[in-house]
């Protein structure tokens, strides 16, 4: 029955394109909150009933009735888009309105209707099962994402990102597609996931799993398939940012898992590859993120290290499913699925509160912000929650999955082989340097935008968002927080969704003690803190309090902004350590020594992603100017047409002749 | 019936010529597109039938008639459009008129064409009329266009009569003198193989030049970058259906014989070949109708190397043919609308088209996403299987190798398309010249979603069809 | 609850211990054990300066770090007596509660917009990023070895019988004293008695602390040593002996541990700002030597 | 007797692979369609009259009279001399020629066949290659017609040479012929020399990718 109020809902949004303008962002919400309502009822009748999983035929595809089923995966994955797309819907009311007398009524339906349908696929792209179908609505979602990056379309850059993404995209499909097929051919199976099963049976998967790996790791952003994500980021309007970083690239995520189900056998060397890249990842996207002067490609690369987060989580389950380790299985697994849910929230508020910055002082190099939390405290405030989730710190939701992670691998260190306990010594000290190097971004970041005294006048003007853009904060702010106090909550439906991988998962219930304690510390923590603030007001309520300025040194002439820490100076030690990696450029010209008077000096830095220069850019500039050096034939001259045919017919001739063909 | 209706339409043809109202030419046209339409389904009602002693109502006929059908409806409605937009003398435009007539029935006459020598008559004509009509703005660069066309095209239909030659030459051993395909396919299995090989390459090669495939494919190449925009419609799209017919049929008879293989090599080459030419090409290309000239030169390229390895393939192949011609028409209906605001069609030149002319820049955007083979484009469809076909039968290499050519086709064409519709717009645009209105795109979004149904759900008949027309190659 | 009570007592001690022994070396006249102390009870009695560019976070920050602090001298076991909060993992509870505190206090110094503090701050940040991993890894090969993942547990079944197992011992105990002088940046790292702010790293980040604030940073401080102090004490004491003998014991280990940082400050010249962070890893990888001989010890390598 | 005619054909080929004077290629062109004319009379004389006449007239008239006559005028109207220097010297040219003609023989040996005659197949088909090869080797568009038309010959003598049971084919050899020489001659060679005031194929070559 519902499934029509769905079909109704998916037609009612063309509609879009004949409302005039201030009707359709309404008509957009109106249409988004009737999918999610709908789709999450579904969701939650899968996740919460003990049934396998749902499934009821959608459209009439090639004569046959196309299913939609969904199973946990599928209802936990839908209950993360739909939450993320809600606020970003809400938050995209505030974010337009500079936008809404500079775009033409068809520009904006475009984008309503693109960021409806990104909704659209990506809730049937994991709801459907049937191989074509999947490719389709798959290739959908890139191209409405793809729509909604190229908003603002003045700009040259953002069109330039745009075709880059679109072209990544489709190489990714590509990839997708040609496993599917090579499964379907060598095994004969139907031309479906669950045909996948048919082969991974009777072969050695990790060759197909590789080739899906590419492809949906492409979407999801592992390093070094993750060039288009630091420029696609910055370039959209933030609300799709929000969206793109915090369900999109999850797509990925549950086209791996979604492989997985269906291997059985030789799962170690696929678990250790995918921890090996989500390793690399990890490290590599956060020490990216230190060098970066534009805040929302910051995120960006903060996207691909919680990327590598899951990918932990992940390959600790599938080693732990091949090791026959019930603990690392179902927790790595658990804290993999659970980091999504928490990257959504977290990612998608500083996306939005970034947005908000950015719209209130038209910049995003952070380099020329500073002190904002006097003129936007609530937005201040938000993104600091943000921050402490996203570097995983307690008592937020980002610590509670990377602590299921920690859990699951110190537990099983002892039971472990020794070869997985060196993997394991890798993996936690690999989480552990992500997690200090995530507190070191974002202490950087917050404080360079928000604390402080104004780095440049573009700050002056800015105010306080209107509270139609701090409304969704707040949703996330709850969720966020709600995780991290009551993490007991999500076991059941975690453990429901965990079942799909591995059978046993009562190693699961050995956490809700831990998870216990981990809230009645965090509710410890508050009132200490309450306890220390209170007597802190009492004692300062009898005493003086005074003003003076910062200590300088004694020096006081010029005002503090001079010599106040930059980012570029405050990742400066940090770069030297990894500079290798990161490959900062200075630019700068040395003083002289007869320089008496010295003229004005400027320093820059620039960081370039090698991986980017020296895996996808230089390799394709080579083959494309290949090709055109190629491109003569069409020369306007009738002889050489003619010419070619002959030459045709006399290579066929000679081929004939030859036997050849 | 079909020899009632080319009468008509040469009535109406010439009539036309020499009307001296617009009304009438109005009127008259109206007549033939009703005569064009129900001509179509007639044959669909006698499918299988022999119609006026050299024609046969056949489903690879009959799907063609009524793309064709289709497509002239929307044809004539842009040419009125595009001859409002420049000032022609009546005479001029009553050429126009009625060599498009002749043009269509000649064509008509080619789906149904049963017999070899007749089918290379039709074709022989459509190269006159769709001469005529490219020459029709009358600038040097019209002329050196058509010429060329007219040139190559000459030369290529001579080789195709060579071929036709040889292939009667084969029947006449085996004591067959009509050559109707009925007749051939009977006897194909006892024709000698040297002379069907001969045959087929020289027929191959012939129509290339109106099938824009390799070898012959430049001179179509140049005419497209001339020719009227609602001419470029016909031209990639019946036209190349026209030469498929031809293609298709001398194929069905080599597939009864044991030179199938040898056939399929050859398609694979020449199709590959295709693809590559274009995509090699289309990293150079300056003027937006090359662009698009170029990117059916791909798809007809796919399409052969679908009838080449077979299987899947021949559905494929079919399917694609005919996605490509609502896709490929919708394109050049837009190029028209897009002409009038830039002075040439250089795309350096143009720019910010989306906020121009809205309606058109979203039919553009659609246009592009579907000639691009994404989905949700049937064309994506067609290609996937196309794909899965050539996987099927064991060319991996050749699949992979055509997906690296596709990526960097999509590279170009986005690269170009966003140029056109988000780049700063030139200064030398006139804004009273411009006569533009929405509902004049709404052709292009009737075919695209056309497409988009007919892929996602087609229904029975049409597959049904479709599977007709390839029944006799499994 | 014992422990806790036992780490509080202690670290009212530790600052004065520490200043007495580095006097005593330096033959200067010694102030009174308790002279940290007296300095923070007339620090709360002042009142407090503060800067016109701080905000909320400024004022907020050293509540949260002394509550983290305090909280996470919680999970701290002493010897078979359990701390007041206990579960599986709680070290890593610890280890992110202190790094939660830390990066209060990061920002918080950030928020004075002075460039010697942000100096100082992101010299902090780096530094305890780079630590972390050393306690992680020792952690790991206790729970390698003791198969158990809470504080309490560890320490409860951590028998160091054999000869191999005494050099884990020792050598997490050595690595646990220069994780507690990097955390609480003292000597290689950071000379607290230094007079150039740009050579400074905790000091220069309270510089504008005063009063309360500056109390409870302190205080902070003096708990971080005593908790340390606690979890090296944890390795030396054998659950088999009497509780009164524990608890001198306890007392003696914390006392030379104190005294032990006093030598260091004394003896040892302060690292090259530059050569910090390699001197930092290298204890990361003497705790991975440890986890070897973990495997080892658990006949997970076979040597012979 | 066709033997003889056949051998002057295959001479007419070289001797135009031989000449630089555009006069001279039209007369060459009217000497080749007498001699097919002679060719049809001696060898065609089976099939029924009225084929065999118009056939008979069509050799002579259209394409021994009517369209070097035609050329003629073109070639007067846009006083055209010589060929101006072609893309490889004339005796690289009889190399050609020589070489055209041995693949030919190869070929009809290759589809050697006893429905058609092989004399004149070798003939035929050296003649449209020799066609092909002289459109690609001459700048002056007024040749590529010439060499057009070569092919046209060839393509007439091939249809001698497998056609001679069913008339239709030469027919519609002849229609083509009759097609290509009203509409490319007649319209567009003058319009060309008219807009581009010579014939020169660089002017043609404007539509291109660079």
């Amino acid at each position: 029955m519902d499934i029509i109020f769905f079909k109704i809902a998916i037609i009612l949004t063309f509609v879009l394109f004949f409302l005039p303008k201030q009707f359709q962002y309404y008509w957009g919400l109106f249409l988004h909150i009737s999918i999610i309502s709908i789709s999450s009822i579904w969701a939650v009748q899968s996740l919460f009933s003990d049934v396998q999983s749902l499934s009821f035929p959608f459209i009439l595809f090639f004569g046959e009735p196309l299913h939609i089923e969904i199973d946990k995966l599928s209802a936990f994955f839908l209950l993360v888009i739909n939450f993320t797309v809600l606020t970003g819907a809400l938050y995209a009311k505030g974010y337009l309105i500079p936008y809404f007398n500079k775009k033409n009524k068809i520009e904006l339906a475009l984008h309503y209707f693109s960021f409806l349908w990104l909704h659209i696929s990506m809730l049937l792209v994991v709801m459907f099962r049937d191989a074509l179908a999947f490719l389709i609505i798959w290739e959908l979602m890139s191209i409405s994402s793809f729509l909604l990056v190229i908003f603002e379309s003045e700009k040259k850059e953002t069109i330039k990102i745009g075709i880059k993404y679109l072209v990544q995209m489709h190489i990714g499909a590509v990839f997708i597609m040609i496993a599917f097929i090579l499964a379907f051919v060598r095994s004969g199976g139907e031309f479906s996931f669950d045909g996948l099963a048919v082969y991974f049976e009777s072969h050695n998967p990790f060759l197909l799993f590789l080739i899906f790996f590419i492809g949906f790791g492409i979407k999801a952003g592992f390093i070094p398939l993750h060039s288009w994500l630091p420029h696609a980021h910055p370039a959209a309007p933030s609300h799709v940012s929000g969206v793109m970083s915090g369900v999109m690239i999850k797509m990925g995520i549950y086209g791996i898992l979604r492989v997985l189900t269906y291997i059985h056998h030789d799962l170690f060397d696929i678990g250790l590859f995918i921890l090996i890249i989500s390793l690399i990842s990890g490290v590599l996207g956060v020490s990216l993120a230190i060098v970066q002067h534009d805040v929302k490609k910051l995120l960006a690369y903060h996207s691909i290290e919680n990327i590598g987060i899951i990918g932990i989580g992940i390959g600790l389950g599938v080693i732990g499913v091949a090791k026959n380790i019930p603990v690392l299985a179902v927790l790595g697994f658990a804290g993999g699925i659970l980091h999504v849910l928490n990257h959504s929230l977290f990612k998608s508020l500083l996306f939005y509160t970034a947005g908000s910055v950015y719209r209130q002082t038209h910049t995003r190099n952070i380099e020329q912000l500073g002190g904002l939390i006097k003129k936007m405290p609530k937005t201040a405030l938000f993104f600091l929650l943000g921050a402490l989730a996203i570097s995983g710190l307690p008592p937020f939701n980002g610590f509670i999955s990377e602590f299921f992670i920690y859990a699951g691998m110190f537990k099983s260190l002892h039971s472990a082989g020794l070869y997985t306990d060196i993997i394991l010594l890798f993996s936690f000290s690999g989480l552990v340097l992500i997690g200090g190097l995530a507190i070191f971004c974002f202490t950087k970041v917050f404080s360079i935008i928000f604390l402080g005294t104004p780095r440049s006048n573009k700050v002056a003007q800015a105010t306080e968002v209107e509270p139609g853009m701090i409304f969704p904060n707040f949703l996330i702010g709850f969720m966020i927080i709600l995780i991290g106090f009551a993490p007991m909550l999500l076991v059941k439906p975690l453990a429901s969704i965990v079942s799909i991988f591995t059978i046993d998962t009562t190693p699961i219930q050995q956490i809700i003690p831990t998870l216990n304690g981990i809230s009645i510390s965090s509710g410890i923590f508050i009132v200490l803190i309450g306890i220390v603030w209170i007597l802190r007001a009492w004692q300062q309520k009898k005493q003086i309090i005074k003003q003076g300025n910062t200590w300088g040194c004694g020096y006081t002439g010029a005002n503090p902004a001079l010599h106040q820490y930059t980012a570029t100076s405050y990742a400066d030690n940090f770069g030297q350590l990894s500079s290798h990696l990161v490959n900062i450029k200075k630019e700068y010209k040395e003083f002289k020594e007869n320089e008496v008077f010295p003229k004005e000096k400027s320093f820059e830095t620039h960081s370039s992603d090698i991986f980017e220069d020296y895996l996808i850019l230089t390799p394709a500039n080579h083959f494309y100017s290949r090709l055109k050096k190629m491109g003569v034939l069409q020369t306007g001259k009738i002889q050489h047409y003619l010419l070619y045919s002959l030459l045709f017919l006399i290579v066929i001739y000679l081929l004939t002749i030859l036997n050849w063909i | 019936m079909l020899f009632i209706y080319t009468i008509t339409s040469i009535v109406i043809s010439l009539s036309i010529l020499f009307a001296k109202k617009n009304t009438l030419t109005k009127v008259l046209s109206v007549v033939f597109i009703i005569a064009q339409i129900s001509l179509s389904f007639i044959a669909f009602l006698r499918i299988g039938e022999v119609d006026s002693l050299y024609f046969k109502f056949d489903a690879l006929g009959i799907l063609l008639g009524f793309v064709l059908s289709i497509l002239s409806v929307a044809t004539f409605y842009h040419s009125t459009l595009y001859l409002k937009r420049h000032e022609f003398s009546r005479r001029q435009e009553a050429i126009y008129y009625s060599s498009l007539v002749m043009l269509i029935a000649s064509m008509m006459n080619a789906y149904f064409a049963e017999n070899v020598a007749l089918l290379w008559v039709c074709i022989e004509a459509t190269t006159l009329f769709i001469t005529i009509l490219i020459f029709h703005e009358r600038t040097k660069e019209a002329l050196e266009a058509t010429w060329k066309y007219l040139f190559i095209s000459s030369v290529g239909v001579a080789i195709a009569f060579i071929g036709i030659l040889f292939l009667s030459m084969a029947a006449n051993s085996t004591g067959i003198t009509n050559l109707s395909y009925e007749n051939l396919l009977s006897v194909a299995n006892q024709m000698n193989t040297n002379w069907l090989k001969v045959a087929f390459i020289l027929i191959l090669a012939g129509y290339s030049v109106k099938l824009s495939l390799f070898p012959l494919y430049a001179a179509a190449i140049d005419a497209k970058t001339i020719a009227p925009s609602p001419i470029n419609a016909l031209m990639s799209t019946a036209l190349v259906n026209v030469a498929f017919v031809a293609i298709f049929r001398t194929f069905i008879i080599i597939s009864q014989t044991s030179t199938m293989a040898w056939a399929q090599n050859i398609l694979i080459i020449t199709g590959v070949v295709s693809i590559f030419i274009a995509t090699i090409q289309l990293t150079r290309i300056q003027r937006l109708k090359r662009m698009y000239a170029f990117s059916s030169m791909k798809h007809v390229g796919v399409i052969a190397i679908g009838l080449a390895v077979g299987g899947l393939g021949y559905y494929a192949a079919i399917l694609h043919l005919i996605f490509h011609s609502f896709v490929k028409a919708s394109i050049y209906y837009q190029v028209g609308a897009i002409r009038q605001f830039f002075k040439t069609g250089w795309i350096k030149d143009t720019g910010n088209y989306f906020k121009l002319n809205p309606v058109g820049g979203l039919a553009l955007i659609l246009c592009e996403i579907s000639v691009l083979s994404i989905p949700p484009s049937g064309l994506f469809v067609s290609e996937f299987l196309t794909f899965k076909a050539i996987i099927m039968s064991g060319h991996l290499y050749i699949a992979i190798f055509l997906f690296l050519l596709l990526t960097v086709i999509i590279y170009v064409f986005s690269k170009n398309t966003y140029h056109l519709l988000f780049a700063e717009a030139p200064v030398d645009i006139d804004y009273d010249k411009i006569k533009t209105v929405p509902y004049e795109s709404a052709s292009q979004f009737i075919l695209l979603f056309l497409v988009i149904y007919l892929g996602i759900s087609p229904p029975q008949f049409f597959t049904d069809l479709i599977y007709a027309a390839t029944a006799i190659l499994n | 609850m014992i422990s806790f009570l036992c780490i509080l007592i202690t670290a009212l001690f530790f600052a004065g211990i520490i200043s007495k022994v580095k006097a005593k070396i330096g033959a200067r006249k010694m102030p009174s054990i308790l002279q940290p102390l007296y300095d923070v009870i007339r620090l709360f009695k002042k009142g407090a300066i503060y800067s016109p560019t701080i905000s909320i976070i400024f004022k907020m920050a050293p509540p949260i770090y002394f509550a983290s602090i305090i909280l996470a001298s919680f999970f701290i076991p002493l010897f078979d007596e359990k701390g007041v909060l206990s579960f599986d993992g709680d070290f890593v509870f610890f280890a992110y509660l202190l790094a939660l505190g830390k990066f209060m206090m990061i920002i918080a110094a950030m928020d004075t917009g002075s460039g010697f503090e942000g100096m100082g701050a992101n010299r902090e940040a780096l530094y305890s990023m780079l630590v972390e991993p050393a306690f992680f890894i020792i952690m790991g090969s206790l729970a390698l070895f003791t198969n158990n993942t809470s504080f309490q547990e560890l320490y409860y079944n951590l028998h160091l019988g054999t000869d191999l197992s005494l050099i884990i011992g020792i050598a997490s105990i050595y690595i646990l004293v220069y994780i507690a002088m990097v955390e609480n940046s003292r000597m290689p790292v950071d000379d607290p008695k230094t007079h150039l702010e740009l050579t400074m790293v905790h000091e220069v980040m309270i510089l504008d602390n005063s009063g309360f604030d500056l109390a409870l940073m302190n205080i902070a401080a003096w708990l971080k040593f005593a908790i340390y102090g606690t979890l090296i004490s944890n390795f030396m004491i054998q659950s088999f002996w009497p509780l009164y003998f524990k608890i001198i014991a306890f007392l003696i280990i914390q006392a030379s541990f104190a005294s032990l940082v006093g030598l260091l400050e004394s003896f040892r010249a302060r690292n090259k700002m530059d050569k910090n962070p390699q001197w930092i890893i290298m204890l990361s990888s003497i705790a991975v030597i440890i986890f070897l001989t973990t495997l080892i010890i658990t006949n997970k390598i076979i040597l012979n | 007797m066709t033997y003889l005619l056949i051998i002057l054909y295959a001479i007419t080929l070289v001797y135009f692979a031989l000449s630089e004077r555009v006069k001279k290629f039209i007369w060459i062109l009217s000497i080749q369609g007498a001699i097919l004319f002679g060719v049809v009379l001696f060898s065609l004389n089976k099939i029924e009259l009225f084929d065999f006449l118009f056939i008979l007239l069509e050799t002579i008239l259209v394409k021994s009279i009517v369209i070097p006559w035609f050329l003629n005028k073109v070639r007067k109207h846009n006083n055209l001399k010589r060929e101006h220097e072609p893309y490889v010297p004339v005796f690289f040219s009889l190399i050609m020629v020589v070489l055209i003609l041995l693949i030919s023989f190869v070929l009809s040996n290759y589809l050697n066949n006893s429905q058609m005659r092989a004399q004149y197949f070798t003939v035929a088909i050296a003649s449209v290659l020799f066609g092909i090869y002289f459109i690609i080797t001459h700048k002056n568009i007024f040749s590529h017609v010439v060499g057009y038309l070569i092919i046209e010959n060839g393509i007439f003598l091939l249809t001698l040479a497998v056609g001679s049971v069913n008339p239709l084919m030469v027919n519609l050899a002849v229609l083509l012929d009759v097609f290509m020489g009203v509409l490319v001659l007649g319209i567009f060679i003058n319009h060309i020399g008219d807009t581009f005031s010579s014939v020169k194929s660089e002017h043609l070559s404007k539509l291109k990718d660079n």
